[in-house]
């Protein structure tokens, strides 16, 4: 089996989806003879040609707008946006149509698009490559989010989401697109929407996060006896295993690289504080990033959770 | 290297018939007198449909509504120009198009009453939801053409919107991507003069809205959107250039709002009692009328004959619409993915 | 005094401003001759004039972009948007641009903008003329988020609002707009942003809400020896009158009419847990919109927090 | 009534200056000597500047950057028809404008190693922050505009993006604005052929980008964008034109990323060497300077002088930027609003 980094695993699955369905389409910007900014998308041109794989003209709106029509009427459409920041156009498109579809024409219509996008800090990259508002997309009844942390997982994920019924957006971080490579099987593999994974298992605190922040939270645990709880699907998120978690280990540290204030978060936090309260045996704790915009490179790193911060997340919920 | 001319674009305007129901022999589409009757039938079922719609709404039977009054020929005149298999994207404002096309009437009542099972389309039918966000829809009607074009289908898209609709981003992205890469795609713009209280002049400063279609190296064409024939010509020749693989067309159909923007509207408020009775008089209706008559085919008898169908018709979609059992409240959550999450499910048991 | 519906308010703080300062202005779709599809900005044309009360091109990303271009040039452009359905294509604008201008140039330039318009259900109208995505702005760093329940905090809100040198989000509750008239003094004062309201005072449970849900409230609330709490400003959000307010009552209901997921009230519940979890007797409850679209006026009522469930869930706490 | 032409536009091409360094006196806009020598420094300049911040990148010294090669004389002939109370609106690839206006080069390096201060741009320079998301800041220039006509200022604003910046919505928006008010704004196309990897003819299917303005009634023209005197001519005009109330005017600038989009990307991945080599020949400097030297402004003295002194600026750039101090963390929370929130100042305590 090769080692795959998530470019290649997401390529991949890209790849095999579009061998085995003719309705899998690809379009955005650069996607076709650039294979992607990120190369995400390379090779697949020469593969399945100019009609299945779509350099867009400069317009994100109506990419995925294009995409809902084209959904609608049955294909499989995979957008890709070319960075998070550059997400906000679709917006629009995303929550007031792919979102709807199937509930306003009561299921006459539905929308079967994935629209995949870089997200996420640590790159060293201009303003507004390295957004992380996972959860505006959270709080749009209609919209699954989908974000993995592993080349496995990204592979098998991609593939749950492109043939998924309903809209998906599919966030991939941007950092981790080469920095880990794993055993990736070629061949189908489907890993379900909506369960979350335990990364790491322990018995004393559950650490809860996703996407890049998952990485520096198994290296902030890696001392404690800890659940460290890969969440993959953000919407709808799998209650179940955390609640089990939590009421198993009695204490919770959450850790996203979004802006602390309405991040996802406060969802989970609150859906705990509902569900298995009297398990806690203290506060909940979010580490995440501060309540200000995104700063350039020189300050990115005072932005994000670092697995110092992590850590004495930790440190400060065992206290109880 | 002087300064030279590099590309030079026209905009042309088409017009058939008068106001005194004179048809141009020359431009007459080849429309039989079944044909023509048939579209008679529809403009009358259209207006009659509306005209009830707005007393209900009245009423306080159905919610806020949107009356096409004036806007007939411009719609009835494209959706006529369609094949069965053809793809219709309408706005608020088409219920002309929707009786057009054989939609059944007391589902759009359901609709507007407020029930999504009014838009609940049939299976036979190839018409999009309605769209409410102005100029949203253009989007989906080009992706539409995209997967037409994708699997080879013959099909066309057709997208209506208003005045208004051109000055939104996603009224350009569409054109942009329709000419782009080509689609089999028609944009129906039906200019009525106003955007609820914005008159056309503020809404854009260029002298039609037709050659918008310069800024994406389509055609764009103007016609008399009053005028049933010149609109029907015109989107026939469209909807056959794009069945061609000839591309998309912008038909402005330069038509008037006859009454308020909706229900909630005031018209009074921001425009002239002259300005209106300057377009009563240019009513599509009077003129089409007119024609049919001059041509032989307005009889009594087959007056008669569309009047009691046409009451008939509307009678029962408003009893039927009136006596449909309430939605399920649970339906709302129903919906929203192909299987309920489980905090869905939890949330279901209010129910 | 005059006695005041919220429209009448509004168009009362507007007028005022304009004529304190002019370099007030406004702009929107209907603004001017029609006044506004709600009547908000009646009469505001004939005194101010066309160059002042604009009424703009059917465009949402222009209306708030020009904005953006004005306020930055030292004007305080006041923007309306027709229907909160209709801010989803302007934010970028507000996300990428009026949240970042402080912050991209240190300072340099400002954007001291007020985006006004009207969410919220239970009006009866077509869909997306009822949307209530508070919280998405809430997750955007620089920009604040202000709704009123009251035409005399309306008043003093606005004036606040516009004279605050930064972005302002102001959602005006549809259902409200004409439901309540109060004594609404002509003249300035103002209500500071960031500070929440008692609407009502006990001792047993922290009701928090805002705009047309206060209200409801108040009258679940009536039997009860509770702490309603009108937030006003959700971002940022008066978290001191709220911890002191659960510090005493020890439970918390938090009501909204938004979806539960990713809602305001995940955030202040998960700040609430963070920050006085050991004076909790009790789980934190949210009574919300179900996780859906929002559905037209037939299932609308179903949909939003009745009356009946807010009642429900304060006993619920009680219990504890 | 018969079908009739109810609109005509045409778009003109500029060109003056050609190849082999020879002007059309015709059009020879009104530069002095001192004018032209002025212009050379600063394409110099530009071009020195922006290939030290090219190398500054592959030394690992500077993040991400957008180079200019190319497109100099699209930038500076259009920045140099302004006046120094007029505003300018970039986007990220700009800096050919921002050396021709005086911004301080160590702060353009600073920015582009990632760090804020370098665009916290000086009270004396009416430029609007780099403006990333592509199409987006044209609307800001046209509010800008708005503010300026309200005030009575006779201020212009200029704004700047690409080919594929017309396809974004937001550039509709911003155009149609500008049209329906009348605004003073000049919008400066840079069509250089690319965006990223997508060529100008699968960006629009209109056969030229300065047509755009048709749609939205006001107009447009194509300049050679490598030719540096018909670029200054054509915003001049249209600089002139917008103060004289006279509205917006669309300058397509036709020119050529000569290198990688940014150093993040390898054209040859999607364009021919052919391509480029044929555009090489099209240098803007290689043309500017053959009609400078046909002049005899391009004496050895001057020649040396100009490398002199733009050794000296850009080498002092290169230093202050390296050798300024760290930015303080808390910088990134202290500017998010006016003042800090109860909870930033909570999280202000990490610091
Ligand atoms: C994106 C968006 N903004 C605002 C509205 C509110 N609105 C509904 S109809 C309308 C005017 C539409 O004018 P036009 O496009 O000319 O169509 P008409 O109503 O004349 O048929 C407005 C502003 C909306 N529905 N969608
Ligand atoms: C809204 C948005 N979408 C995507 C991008 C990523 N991106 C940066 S530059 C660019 C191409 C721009 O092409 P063009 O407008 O022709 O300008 P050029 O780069 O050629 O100067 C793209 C897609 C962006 N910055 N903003
Ligand atoms: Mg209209
Ligand atoms: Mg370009």
């Amino acid at each position: 089996m090769a080692k795959l980094n998530m470019v290649q695993a997401i390529n991949l699955a890209l790849k095999e989806e579009m061998q085995r369905d003719k309705d899998v389409i690809i379009l955005g910007e650069d996607v076709g003879r650039d294979g992607g900014v990120f190369r995400v998308t390379e090779g697949l041109l020469d593969v399945f040609g100019a009609e299945r794989v779509i350099d867009t003209p400069l317009a994100e709106s109506g990419i995925v707008g294009v995409s809902i029509g084209m959904a609608a009427r049955g294909l499989k459409p995979v957008a890709e946006i070319q960075f998070m920041g550059f997400i906000y156009p679709a917006l629009d498109q995303i929550s007031s149509h792919a979102a709807r579809l199937r509930s306003r024409s009561r299921g006459r219509y539905t929308c079967p698009l994935v629209v995949r996008t870089p997200y996420g800090a640590g790159i060293k990259a201009p303003e507004h490559h390295s957004e992380s508002t996972e959860a505006l997309f959270c709080h749009m009844p209609g919209i699954k989010v989908v974000l993995p942390s592993t080349p496995y997982t990204a592979k098998g994920l991609l593939i749950s989401a492109i043939r998924d019924p309903d809209p998906v957006v599919f966030l991939e971080s941007a950092r981790l697109y080469r920095l880990i490579k794993e055993e990736v099987p070629e061949g189908e593999y489907t890993i379900p929407l909506g369960k979350a994974r335990l990364a790491q298992e322990g018995k004393d605190v559950t650490v809860i996060s996703w996407g890049a922040m998952l990485h520096r939270c198994l290296q902030a645990a890696a001392g404690f006896s800890a659940d460290v709880i890969d969440l993959m699907t953000l919407n709808p998120f799998d209650e179940e295993t955390i609640y089990s978690s939590v009421k198993k280990t009695g204490r919770v540290v959450i850790v996203h690289e979004a802006p602390k204030t309405c991040g996802l978060g406060a969802e989970i936090s609150a859906s705990i504080a509902e569900e298995a309260m009297l398990f806690l045996k203290g506060p909940i704790t979010r580490v995440t990033a501060y309540d200000a915009v995104l700063p350039l490179p020189k300050l990115e790193d005072y932005y994000m959770p670092t697995v110092e911060r992590i850590k004495k997340g930790i440190e400060e919920v065992l206290k109880y | 290297m002087p300064e030279k001319i590099i590309e030079s674009c026209s905009v042309t305007r088409l017009d058939i018939l008068n106001e005194k129901g004179e048809a141009d022999q020359a431009l007459m589409p080849s429309l039989t007198d079944d044909h023509l009757r048939e579209l008679y039938e529809m403009f009358i079922l259209a207006r009659t449909f509306d005209h009830r719609a707005l007393n209900l709404q009245r009423e306080g039977r159905i919610g806020t509504y949107a009356p096409i009054l004036g806007q007939e020929a411009s719609q009835i005149g494209t959706a006529y120009a369609l094949d069965k298999t053809d793809w219709i994207f309408p706005s608020f404002r088409e219920n002309g198009v929707l009786v057009a096309r054989g939609y059944p009437l007391y589902m759009i009542l359901q609709y507007w009453g407020g029930d999504e099972r009014g838009i609940k389309v049939p299976d036979h039918l190839n018409i999009f939801t309605i769209s409410i966000p102005v100029g949203t829809h253009v989007l989906h009607a080009v992706g539409s053409a995209m997967a037409a074009k994708y699997r080879g289908e013959k099909t066309v898209s057709m997208v209506y919107f208003g005045d208004g609709g051109t000055s939104e981003g996603d009224f350009h992205e569409g054109m942009n991507f329709a000419g782009t890469f080509k689609l089999p795609v028609v944009f129906i713009c039906q200019n009525n003069q106003w955007a609820i209280s914005v008159p056309r002049e503020r809404q854009t400063a260029s002298k039609t809205l037709a050659q918008k279609a310069v800024a994406y190296g389509f055609e764009g064409i103007q016609v008399d959107g009053n005028d049933i024939l010149a609109v029907y010509s015109a989107a026939k020749a469209a909807v056959e250039k794009a069945r061609r693989g000839e591309g998309p067309t912008l038909i402005e159909c330069f038509t008037y709002r006859m009454t308020d923007h909706t229900t909630a509207d005031d018209a009074s408020r921001y425009r002239t009692k002259e300005q209106v009775a300057a377009w009563e008089a240019k009513d599509p209706l009077l003129r089409f009328r007119l024609f049919m008559e001059q041509r032989g085919l307005l009889t009594e008898a087959f007056q008669k004959e569309v009047d009691a169908v046409t009451k008939q018709k509307v009678d029962e979609a408003e009893k039927m619409a009136e006596s449909a059992a309430h939605a399920d409240p649970s339906d709302m959550i129903t919906y929203t993915y192909a299987s309920l999450t489980p905090r869905q499910t939890k949330q279901m048991r209010d129910f």
